[in-house]
C-alpha cells in the first residue's frame, strides 16, 4: 500500500484517524498552555511579591514541577486524582473506576508543568522592564492589578514572546505523553498505526509533519504578537 | 441484566491485537476476547491503552481485564492475577539472510524449553558460539530479553528496544546482527518488503521462560478469573483457540499440556 | 498501601548508575547545542534576510517536531540508506550515543536560539548606540555590552532550557541507551511497580535540576548587582575583574 | 473630608531616607500649603528628585511621614526590614491626585503619545474614553506636539518627550503636582512656554512642587523656593526674600553662579 | 594622511534624514575646522541630536556625505533600501576618534561608574587597563562624582548620570566631540563647572559640536553658532555677529524669548 493510500481518507486509509489525534492534541495542548499561563503569571507575580512565604512556594513549584519528569506528574494526576475521586464515591456506593475525565486530567496536568516553565519565562521577561515606566505608572495610582494588565503584561510580552513560543512547543511535545492515560493524540495514533501496520516511518514523519503544521500555525501566531508587542520599540543602528 | 466488562488490549501488536485505520480493534486477541465474553455471557467493551499504564490503569480500576500479548512472568505476578493460559509464547531469532548467520543450527526445529530443553540447549550451545561477540536486539521488558539473559548471559552484546519494529529497523542497517522475538511478530513483519532482506534463523522456542500468555487481571477479582479460567478452558478444548490461531499466525500457539 | 522501602532502596541504587551517562549526554549537548544557539541566534537578529531565513527554517523544524521523532529519524531513519552505511559518518552513527547526542545537540540549538535571541533583543537601543559611538561593534560590541545584558535577562529562560534537557536525556533509553529512565523502564517491566520506580526516578531528576536551577539562581543573582540595593560604602568595594 | 481651606496640601515631617548604608535624605520637613508653588533647587545629587518621589511612595522614607490633604500615609516600620506603605489603595488613591513628571520623562514605550495621555484618566480616573481623548488633544496642541499624537515616545526627540510627559501629568487633573527638572530637555522658547502653563496652574490655585535649576522661575512665579543641600533644607522662604538676603552661605554661593552665569 | 593643518575636521555636504516619509533634516551642510567649537541651537525636534548622530553614523544619512579628518564615509544608497555604510570598519575607526554624550546619557547598566569609563579605552582603543582606570579617576573627581565610581548607573541621580556620560565620552581622548545637551540636567553651579572643562577642552584645539540650549554657552564659548529650524540651517556665524545681528526672523525670535526670560 503506498503511502498516500496509507494517510489517505479512504476506506483503509489513516487520515481520518490522524485528523482527529491532531485535534486532540491541539485541544488538550491549547487548554494545558492556557491553564499554564494562569499558573505562570500567579507563580511569577508570587515570586516578585515582598511575603516570604509566597516565594517560597513559588520557587518550590517552579524548582519541583520542572525538577521531575513530565509522566511522573501525569501519572500522580491521574491515578491520584482517581483513586481519591475513587474513595469519595465509594462511600456513596459507586463502584469501579469513577475518576475526572481523561482529558480534564490531562490538561491540568500538562498546565501544572507548563505553568512551571511559563513562570521562569515571565520572571526573566519582568526583570528585563524599564523599571521608570512601572514607575510611572505607580505614580499615576495605578493598583496592582490594572498595572498588571495595563503596563506590566504588554512590556513584559516584547520580552517573553520567544520564550513564550518555546513553551508552547514544549507543551506540544508533552501533550503526547498523556497517551498513557488513554487519550489518543497524534504520537499515540501513529505508534498504534506502526505497530498495526508495520509501517513506522510512514507514520511518525507523518506525526513530525502534522507538528509541523500545528508550529507552522501557531508560529504565525506567536509573530504576528511578538510585531505586536514590539511597537514602539526602536532598534539600534 | 447483563454485565459489561471491559478489557483492555494495546491495539499496536500486529498480529495478536491491533488497530484499523478507523481505530477499530482487530487481531487474534481481539477475536478471542468476542469468544470469551460470549462464553462468559457479559457484555464486553474492548478499549486500546498505551503499553506504558496497561497495568497501572487495570488496577485503578479503568478496566478490569487485560489481553495484550502479556506473557505471565513472577514479577507481573506479584501485582496482578492471571487467567489460565490461552497461548503459548513461541520466539525465533531472525537474522540477514545473507550474513554469517543465516543458517544457524536447528532451523526449521521446534523446541519447547518445558519439555525438550536439553535438546534445545545443545542447538543453544552452538547458537552461542555463533554469536559471540554479535550484537542482539530485542525489545526490552519481555520474555525475549528473559530469554537472552539466561541462556545468552556472555559474549552477546544484548541491545534492548522498545519495540519490535525498532529492532528490525537496526536489523536492516545492520546494527545488530540478529533479533530475537516472538515468531508470530516476526513472520508477519518479515511479510513486509522492507524486510526482504532477512529471515527466521535457527530453532522456534516456546514453554519455559517464554512462558505462556493469559489474561490479566485484579488480584481482588477472582470471580472474574474463575469465569476467564473457565471459558479458556473450553475455548482450548474445543480448538477455537486453535482455529483463531491458524488464522491469525499460520501456526498453532495453544499453550501445551 | 505499605511503602517497601528496601525494594524503593534496591531501585535507588540500580537507578544511580544511569545518572553518569545522563549527565555526559546533558552536557554533550548543551555545550555543542549551545555554541550552534548562539549562532542561530545571531543570524536571527542580524537583519540580513539570507542568514535569518536559514536560521528561521532550522528553528522551525527543530522546534517544531517531537525530539522523539528526531531520534528516531536520525537514528532508525539514517541508517536506513545504504551509502550512509557506506560513508565516515557511519562509525559514529553507528552508535547510539552519537545519534542521541547529536539529537539532543540540534533540539537544544533551536529553543535556545530563540531564548538567546529574545535576550538580545531586550537589550535597550540606546545602550548599543553607546557602544557603536565609541567605535564598538560586532564581536567586542556583542561581547562587552550586548552579551552580557542580554544574558541576564535569558538566565530564566534558558534554566529552562537546560532543566528540559536533562529531562529530555530520558528519550536516549528509546535507542538502547541505559541511561537513568532506560534503567528505570527496565526495572519496571521486572518488577511491574511503575509508580515506586518512577518516584526514584523523579526523585533523581529532581535532585539533578534542583542543582541546575539553584547553580542558575546564583548565577543571576552574580550577574545582576545592578538590580540590588547600592554597594554600602563604594569607596572600600574591591575592584571587579571584568576583563 | 478635612477642612480643605485649612488644611495643607503635602505636610512633609523628618522625612529620612537611605539606599543601604548612605542616607540621601536627613530628616526633611516641608509644607505646601494649597495653592502654594514651592521651587526645589540643590545642586546635583542633593535629594531633590528622592523628595519628590517621597511624596507619592515611589520611595517610602525610612522615617518620618508625608500628609496628603490632611490625610496621613500609613507607614509599617519593622526594625531592619525595608519600610513600606501599610495601605496599598490609600497610597493608590492620593498618587492619584499628585500628577508626577519624571526627570527621566518614564513614557509608556508600548503606547502612542496618545495612548500614554489617556492611560491613567481612562483606567485609574475611569473618566470617559471620548473626554479623555478630546482633553488629551487640547493638552498636546497646548505643549505644541499635536502632530506626534500617534507616534511612539522611541520616535520622539528629547523635547518632545518631555512636553508629552508634562502633558500627561495634567490629563490626571492633579491637585498636587511634583515636576522633576520639567524643562530640563527644552529650549529657552518652549521654557518660556511650559512656565506659562505652569503659572496658568498656580493661578487656577493648583498645589505644585517644582524641582527646577531654572532660577528665573524660581525667583518670579514660585511663592517658596526650597534649597536643599545634602539632604537637608537650607534656606526657605518666599523667593523675593531669600533671593536677596541668603541666609545660608551655600544658597549665596549657589545663586551667585548662576547670576555670574546669566549675565 | 591628509594634512591636517588644513583638512576641516567635520565637513557634512547636503545631508538629508528622513523617518518614514517624514524627512527630518533636509539637506545640512556643515563644515567644523579643527579647533572649533560649534553651538547648535534650536527649538525642540528642530533635528538636532539627528544631525549628532548623523555624523557619527548611528543615523545613516538618506542623502548627502560625512567627512571627518578629510575622510568621507563611503555610503551605499540603493533605491527603495535603507541607506548603510558601506566600510564598516572604516565607520568604527572615525566614531572612536568621535565623542558622543547622548541626550539621554546611555551609560551602559550592567557597569560600574569607573567602568563605564575605562571600558571603550580598553576595549576599542586597547589602552593599558591601570592606565585608563587613573584616568578615569581623575576624569570622574573632575566632574565631582569619585565617590560614585563603584555605583551603578541606576542608583546616580539624573545629574550624576549625566556627568558620568560627559567624563565616558572624555576618556576616549576624542579629537572629535558630539555634546548633546550635556548640561541639561546640571544644575547652574554644575553647568558653570562643565562648561569650564569644555572651554579647556576647546583651548586644547578641540573640535567640539554642541547642541545646547545654554544661550550664554554659546554667546561666549563658542567660535560658530548654528541655528537649525526644521531640518534647515536658518543662521550660521560667529556668535557675536548672530547674536547682535540675526538675519533670520526665526533666530531672532528664538533668542529673545532667551533674552527675556534671563532677566
Ligand atoms: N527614531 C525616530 N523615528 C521617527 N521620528 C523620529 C525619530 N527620531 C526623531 N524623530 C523625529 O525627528 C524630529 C527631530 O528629532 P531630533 O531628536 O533630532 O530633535 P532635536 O532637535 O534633538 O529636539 P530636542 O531638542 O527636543 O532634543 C522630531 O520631530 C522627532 O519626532
Ligand atoms: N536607587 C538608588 N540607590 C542608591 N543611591 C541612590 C539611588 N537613587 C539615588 N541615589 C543617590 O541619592 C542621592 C540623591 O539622589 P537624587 O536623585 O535625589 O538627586 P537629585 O537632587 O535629584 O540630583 P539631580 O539634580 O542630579 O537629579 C545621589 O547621591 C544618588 O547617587
Ligand atoms: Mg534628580
Ligand atoms: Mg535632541
Amino acid at each position: 500500500m503506498d503511502y498516500l493510500q496509507l494517510m489517505g481518507f479512504g476506506p483503509n486509509g489513516w487520515g481520518y484517524g490522524m485528523l482527529a489525534a491532531t485535534g486532540m492534541t491541539v485541544a488538550v495542548a491549547l487548554c494545558g498552555y492556557l491553564i499554564g499561563s494562569i499558573l505562570g503569571s500567579l507563580g511569577a507575580a508570587a515570586a516578585f511579591s515582598r511575603f516570604m512565604l509566597l516565594r517560597g512556594i513559588a520557587g518550590f513549584y517552579t524548582t519541583v514541577l520542572r525538577g521531575i519528569p513530565d509522566l511522573l506528574v501525569i501519572y500522580l494526576f491521574y491515578f491520584g486524582s482517581s483513586s481519591v475521586i475513587s474513595g469519595v464515591a465509594a462511600l456513596f456506593g459507586a463502584e469501579g473506576f469513577v475518576g475526572a475525565p481523561a482529558f480534564i486530567t490531562g490538561a491540568m496536568a500538562i498546565g501544572v508543568v507548563s505553568g512551571a516553565y511559563q513562570m521562569q519565562v515571565f520572571r526573566g521577561a519582568v526583570l528585563a522592564l524599564a523599571k521608570g515606566e512601572i514607575e510611572a505608572a505607580r505614580a499615576y495610582g495605578m493598583p496592582s492589578f490594572l498595572l498588571f494588565r495595563r503596563i506590566i503584561l504588554p512590556q513584559a510580552a516584547r520580552f517573553a514572546i520567544p520564550g513564550m513560543g518555546n513553551v508552547w512547543q514544549l507543551v506540544l511535545k508533552e501533550s503526547a505523553l498523556i497517551s498513557v492515560i488513554g487519550l489518543v493524540e497524534i504520537m499515540r495514533q501513529s505508534q498504534i498505526g506502526a505497530g498495526s501496520t508495520r509501517q513506522p516511518f510512514s507514520f511518525y514523519l507523518t506525526a513530525a509533519a502534522l507538528y509541523l503544521l500545528i508550529t507552522f500555525v501557531s508560529g504565525r501566531g506567536f509573530r504576528l504578537a511578538e510585531r505586536r508587542a514590539m511597537r514602539g520599540v526602536r532598534r539600534a543602528a | 441484566q447483563e454485565k459489561t466488562i471491559k478489557i483492555a488490549s494495546e491495539g499496536a501488536y500486529a498480529p495478536w491485537n491491533f488497530s484499523g485505520p478507523n481505530g477499530e480493534l482487530q487481531g487474534f486477541e481481539i477475536d478471542l476476547a468476542k469468544v470469551l465474553c460470549e462464553r462468559m455471557k457479559v457484555k464486553c467493551e474492548i478499549v486500546a491503552q498505551n503499553w506504558d499504564g496497561i497495568i497501572p490503569s487495570l488496577n485503578a480500576k479503568k478496566y478490569d481485564a487485560i489481553m495484550a500479548a502479556m506473557s505471565v512472568t513472577p514479577a507481573r505476578q506479584e501485582v496482578i492475577a492471571f487467567s489460565n493460559p490461552y497461548a503459548a509464547g513461541i520466539n525465533a531469532f531472525a537474522v540477514p539472510s545473507d550474513g554469517p548467520l543465516a543458517d544457524m543450527p536447528g532451523t526449521g526445529k521446534t523446541y519447547s524449553l518445558d519439555t525438550e530443553e536439553a535438546a534445545a540447549k545443545q542447538d543453544i550451545e552452538k547458537i552461542a558460539g555463533l554469536l559471540k561477540g554479535k550484537s542482539v536486539g530485542v525489545q526490552g521488558s519481555t520474555t525475549a530479553s528473559t530469554f537472552m539473559e539466561t541462556y545468552f548471559k556472555d559474549g552477546v552484546d544484548l541491545r534492548e528496544y522498545k519495540t519490535t519494529e525498532e529492532h528490525n529497523l537496526d536489523l536492516t542497517s545492520g546494527r545488530v546482527d540478529a533479533v530475537l522475538a516472538n515468531a508470530t511478530v516476526l513472520t508477519e513483519a518479515l511479510s513486509k518488503p522492507e524486510m526482504s532482506g532477512a529471515k527466521i534463523s535457527g530453532p522456534i522456542f516456546s514453554g519455559g521462560v517464554f512462558g505462556v500468555i493469559a489474561v490479566g487481571l485484579r488480584k481482588d477479582d477472582t470471580e472474574l478469573k474463575a469465569q476467564f479460567d473457565q471459558a479458556i478452558k473450553a475455548a482450548l478444548a474445543d480448538g477455537t483457540i486453535k482455529e483463531l490461531s491458524m488464522k491469525w499466525f499460520k501456526v498453532d500457539v495453544s499453550p501445551r499440556g | 498501601m505499605l511503602i517497601d522501602f528496601p525494594f524503593l532502596w534496591e531501585s535507588f541504587t540500580a537507578l544511580l548508575k544511569g545518572i553518569p551517562l545522563t549527565l555526559q549526554l546533558t552536557a554533550l549537548s548543551v555545550v555543542t547545542g549551545g555554541v550552534l544557539a548562539v549562532l542561530l541566534a545571531l543570524m536571527r537578529v542580524s537583519n540580513k534576510w539570507w542568514l535569518d531565513l536559514p536560521a528561521q527554517f532550522y528553528v522551525f523544524v527543530f522546534r517544531g517536531t517531537p525530539l522523539l521523532v528526531q531520534i528516531y529519524i536520525i537514528y532508525y531513519g539514517i541508517s536506513q540508506f545504504p551509502e550512509l552505511r557506506q560513508s565516515w559518518v557511519w562509525p559514529f552513527l553507528r552508535q547510539a550515543y552519537w545519534c542521541a547526542a547529536l539529537a539532543l545537540a540540534l533540539n537544544t540549538a533551536a529553543y535556545s536560539a530563540e531564548i538567546i535571541r529574545g535576550g538580545l533583543l531586550s537589550v535597550p537601543a540606546g545602550q548599543i548606540e553607546a557602544a557603536r559611538a565609541t567605535g564598538m561593534s560586532g564581536f567586542l560590541l556583542m561581547r562587552r555590552i550586548i552579551f552580557p545584558q542580554a544574558l541576564r535577562q535569558m538566565l530564566p529562560g534558558y534554566s529552562n532550557e537546560i532543566i528540559l534537557m536533562v529531562k529530555s536525556t530520558a528519550l536516549a533509553s528509546t535507542v538502547t541507551l541505559m541511561e537513568v529512565t532506560g534503567i528505570a523502564a527496565k526495572l519496571i517491566s521486572q518488577s511491574y511497580r511503575p509508580i515506586e520506580l518512577f518516584i526514584c526516578a523523579g526523585a533523581i531528576y529532581l535532585a539533578l535540576n534542583f542543582i541546575v536551577a539553584r547553580l542558575f539562581a546564583a548565577l543571576e543573582y552574580a550577574l545582576s548587582p545592578e538590580r540590588r540595593p547600592a554597594p554600602v560604602s563604594a569607596a572600600d568595594k574591591p575592584e571587579k575583574a571584568r576583563a | 473630608m478635612p477642612d480643605l481651606a485649612n488644611t495643607p496640601a503635602v505636610v512633609l515631617s523628618g522625612i529620612r531616607k537611605s539606599y543601604g548604608e548612605h542616607e540621601v535624605l536627613h530628616g526633611v520637613s516641608l509644607t505646601a500649603n494649597e495653592g502654594d508653588v514651592i521651587s526645589i533647587l540643590g545642586s546635583s545629587g542633593s535629594g531633590k528628585s528622592t523628595l519628590l518621589r517621597c511624596i507619592n511612595m515611589l520611595e517610602v522614607p525610612n522615617a518620618g511621614s508625608v500628609s496628603i490633604h490632611g490625610e496621613t500615609i500609613a507607614l509599617d516600620q519593622k526594625p531592619g526590614q525595608q519600610p513600606r506603605a501599610r495601605d496599598n489603595a490609600q497610597v493608590n488613591r492620593l498618587r492619584a491626585k499628585a500628577g508626577m513628571v519624571f526627570q527621566s520623562f518614564n513614557l509608556w514605550s508600548h503606547l502612542t503619545i496618545l495612548e500614554n495621555l489617556i492611560e491613567a484618566p481612562v483606567h485609574v480616573l475611569k473618566r470617559d474614553r471620548k473626554d479623555a481623548i478630546a482633553e488629551a488633544e487640547t493638552l498636546l496642541a497646548r505643549v505644541g506636539i499635536a502632530e506626534k499624537r500617534h507616534a511612539y515616545p522611541a520616535h520622539l526627540s528629547g523635547g518632545q518627550q518631555q512636553r508629552a510627559a508634562i502633558a500627561r501629568a495634567l490629563a490626571m487633573h492633579p491637585s498636587v503636582m511634583l515636576f522633576d527638572e520639567p524643562t530640563s530637555a527644552l529650549d529657552p522658547e518652549l521654557v518660556g512656554e511650559v512656565l506659562k502653563v505652569m503659572r496658568d496652574l498656580a493661578a487656577e490655585g493648583r498645589t505644585m512642587l517644582i524641582v527646577t535649576h531654572e532660577m528665573g522661575f524660581a525667583r518670579d512665579v514660585s511663592t517658596r523656593t526650597v534649597f536643599l543641600h545634602n539632604g537637608v533644607i537650607e534656606e526657605e522662604g518666599p523667593p523675593s526674600l531669600v533671593f536677596r538676603n541668603p541666609r545660608s552661605d551655600r544658597f549665596r554661593q549657589f545663586i551667585s553662579r548662576d547670576e555670574r552665569e546669566a549675565r
